[in-house]
């Protein structure tokens, strides 16, 4: 219940989604009975601890399929895991080592986070950016592949699922092409982790990140998954802590993944937490969740297609996307849609979502997005359109 | 939030110069351009000031926005233009303390004239970037003028 | 109560502290009822998320004695903020930049965090990296500092307080020469934060980083502050998210300090959780905090003097260290000791606690060490001088 | 933990190789030598190898560390030294599956000998990487020597 006395309809799960109860209640038992640094302790409450977070790493390397636990490795958030792969390129020396005349291509339909760490890198080496358009429908514009994706490309980089158009690129298919010319692939997974299951090998990253706070675990954790070869070849990130092999003030050397990339003391509770948010995704089962996303979608879909000026942005046909869904209404500014929206509980997102090359692509500066999530349900988004024909009255357009 | 609250935020005044709003347009001549963004949203305001001697001439901008910052720029020109700077200044001053005062501050009529309309927005902090955007572009592009002068 | 019957007593406080309820708490009220991203979010939810997470960093601009709160940063943890400091000096121009010919200045008793950044940084821009050694009594040897420290010194980076030796070094001395010298001064404040009321203005830091987990705060959570000046003449550090001011795909512009740099949706509960974290310590006072420290510290000194065979390492004056107290036991392995001390209860830390030049420097390849904080009580200590007793005849030396 | 527990790790034999290691020191010839550190605690070992043919004909070793780890590598030695490397793998292979049981592995005397002391030790995870430190470094040197006669 909110100020105002509506219930909550919380449609914004595509930027945090809410916790079930058993993640709040196993990060309250970690923090009171078993709180202690990990690895470092060799005490009963150390060792719960270590055991608590390295089974963290068991459960999410099963969530995705990871052919190795120890291919792991716990960042803050999927911006974090993003930059970590686009900072160590810019050290690595050898067949990953980028220089100018180099190419790195990501995409247009880009989050932030997948976008600026490759203009650091890029402008920083000499290196150039390039990146896939877009189709009016809202897809990657795949005709230039063979050109985009070529000879001198080192790293392909793109988004499993858009969070603001909402598409469900052909991940695999690109990877293949990316491989074919010797480059890696790095799959920005935060927008799938929540809504499909996920499979690292057959996806055809190299590199796959995704962030907690999104599959209803807590903030302050993200994953970096990689084949081991690459995160082998990578030189360290952070230095410090529990990083190391062993240190003199002359020199250091490294420990093995996933350490080697986890300098300092890890989100430990966070790590726990998580491990308890997929634990209870499995348990529903992705497959579910996935019906599920699919379901409410269509019926959103469905449903704001009635709203008199209301365009959707992205692909219409829910089969084809996930579940955010972005869209504009003649005549009232997202803020002010938003604004009326909260104002009968229904809670949405106004702006560019951390996209605006993909807003600009469509010629919009801001757009409104609902995203909904394995706890949405269809009167839900009959408030929300009901919300909506409120704001147009509320705003007298049409 | 509640319907009240609603009313209080967008008041008459607001949504009548979101939807008539005063001195838009870029306009010629001009001492000093700028550009301003709100990172959050992404709303927009390109805007330029003439300055006659030490009197705000004019004031004209280009803006995207929601009702709130395409109103906030309208009410600014009104009040802003004819004056003097320094008075100008002591009048951004006055709203900018209406603003960020999260609706604890009573307004004075005599100073702000519409603008008053805003004290509903000081309660909302994801909105207070929103009235403010034009006014800090005004301030900025007018120091950059005066910079330039001496 | 542990597994065997012994009521636990905590003495890795300086590994990680314990959590008061109210932190807990306030988590999970956090958790169940403001669960929402922050800053971009225009619904109560987010407004609510949103205050919560600025009002954390007032809470910890106050704690610190910041000039201003947007220079408080939001990290992971120390060794990220250490890490953040040294990995952006990597891609500075202008007066920050280092190359060939620089030279940063750390000390021998540093935390690896406060060591490995360096060694990166000063091995890739091809700078020098060089150190302030020990007496034999645990404290800095400023006997070189004017040498040492000279007009090719860029960086001076060293702990205030040490988490092997417990030496507090005097860091507003050392300041004063580093910036006669026009040197930038960081500070690793990770075990002063939780022990000493900091000013960071007084202490004559440029840049100064602790971390929430020993703080009676949250992992997940650390803390770097900067002067205005110098964060704004640092490039950015990881890229995405909130750290934005506009994105195109050709180029973006970057928002001004703090959000600068924190990329990605930040650790919001664990914020919020630290603040509750620096408002317990502020309201039970540091400096009752300081003295409380100072006479277990002293109490702890005595016990363990009566120990035969044992050596402290580090300052035997409690008025000049803080609360880490590491030692020797003649013929007993840390490890051995640590696991006798943990079937009674007692929790202390073995190895080399991340600061392996330091135990190098004693010649010794680990220790063991215990560390107090508010909550522990002379009948505590009085239980570790047993166990140590007690470790003796199990393994019958002496 | 319990006084029993404690009793189940440090058992007699363990205390006794711990206090007189067997093999230790380094000692010429040999055809590789390793240096292995356990990253947590710092514990290091370096170690020799000498085969004769397909026999482990010595193993020498210089080693800091604590009981757990000490005592390892003095019954490693007996245990591989004028074994066959593949039987010495063997062994190792069954030490390694008795430490990473958690306690649910009934050792093998006739294989193990006094190896079958680290049963406790599997009870403790912290402790399992002392155990095996100088297991670890002996099947590395051993590697590399098969490698470079291969
Ligand atoms: C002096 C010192 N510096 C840095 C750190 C690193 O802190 P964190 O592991 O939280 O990054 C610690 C604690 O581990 C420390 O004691
Ligand atoms: C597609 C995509 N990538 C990356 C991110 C960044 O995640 P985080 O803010 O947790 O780092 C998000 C969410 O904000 C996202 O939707």
């Amino acid at each position: 219940m909110l100020a105002g006395g509506y219930p909550l309809v919380y449609l914004d799960s595509a930027n945090t989604s809410q916790k079930p109860q058993v993640v709040i209640d196993t990060m309250v038992d970690h923090l009171e009975r078993h709180n202690a640094n990990v690895a470092r302790a060799m005490h009963q409450l150390g060792a719960e601890a270590s055991e608590a977070f390295e089974s963290a790493r068991d459960k999410v390397a099963a969530f995705i399929k990871a052919p190795s636990r120890d291919e792991v490795i716990f960042t803050k958030n999927a911006s974090e895991a993003l930059n970590l792969v686009a900072n160590t390129l810019a050290w690595a020396t050898g067949d990953l080592a980028i220089g100018a005349g180099d190419e790195v291509v990501i995409t247009e339909m880009e989050h932030h986070s997948n976008i600026v760490p490759w203009q650091l890198l890029t402008e920083r080496k000499g290196a150039t950016l390039r990146w896939f358009g877009l189709t009016d429908d809202g897809h990657l514009d795949l005709s230039n592949i063979d050109e985009l994706v070529n000879e001198r490309t080192k790293v392909v980089s793109l988004t499993w699922v858009s969070n603001m158009l909402g598409t469900v690129n052909p991940v695999a298919e690109i990877a293949r092409r990316a491989h074919e010319v010797g480059a890696i692939v790095v799959v920005d997974a935060s927008q799938a982790a929540p809504q499909l299951p996920v499979d690292v090998v057959a996806a055809g990253a190299d590199l796959l990140a995704f962030t907690g706070h999104k599959v209803v675990g807590p903030t302050g954790i993200g994953v970096l998954w990689g084949r081991r070869e690459v995160l082998d070849q990578l030189p360290p990130f952070l230095g410090g802590g529990e990083m190391i092999e062993t240190v003199r003030m002359e020199r250091s050397t490294y420990a093995g993944i996933p350490h080697k990339f986890e300098a300092g003391t890890p989100p430990i509770v966070e790590a726990v937490g998580l491990g308890a948010a997929v634990d209870y995704l499995s348990a529903v089962g992705m497959e579910a969740i996935h019906a599920h996303e699919q379901a409410v979608t269509g019926y959103a879909l469905e449903g704001l297609a009635t709203v008199p000026g209301l365009t959707v942005l992205g692909p219409l046909d829910p089969t084809q996307r996930g579940g955010a869904i972005s869209f504009e209404l003649d005549g009232v500014h997202p803020h002010d849609i938003a604004q009326v929206l909260d104002s009968r509980g229904i809670a949405v997102r106004a702006g560019h979502h951390c996209a605006k090359p993909a807003h600009a692509r469509f010629g919009v500066q801001s757009s409104t997005r609902m995203s909904s999530y394995l706890y949405t349900t269809p009167a839900e988004i009959d408030a929300l359109v009901e919300g909506l024909e409120y704001t147009r009255s509320y705003f007298k357009v049409g | 939030m509640t319907n009240q609250d609603l009313d209080a935020l967008y008041q008459e005044i607001i949504l009548d110069h979101y939807k008539h709003p005063h001195h838009k347009g870029l306009r010629e001549p001009f001492e000093a351009e700028v550009h301003h963004v709100n990172p959050t949203c992404g709303d927009e305001v390109t805007l330029r000031v003439h300055l006659d001697g030490d009197v705000v001439s004019d004031v004209s901008y280009d803006s995207v926005g929601c009702s709130i910052s395409q109103a906030s720029a309208s009410v600014m020109t009104d009040l802003v233009i004819g004056r003097k700077v320094d008075e100008a200044l002591a009048i951004h001053e006055e709203f900018l303390t209406l603003m960020q005062g999260r609706g604890s501050v009573e307004p004075d009529e005599d100073v702000l004239e519409d603008g008053i309309a805003f004290a509903g927005v000081a309660k909302f902090p994801a909105r207070v970037k929103c009235a403010l955007l034009s006014w800090m572009a005004w301030k900025d592009a007018t120091a950059q003028v005066m910079e330039e002068s001496h």
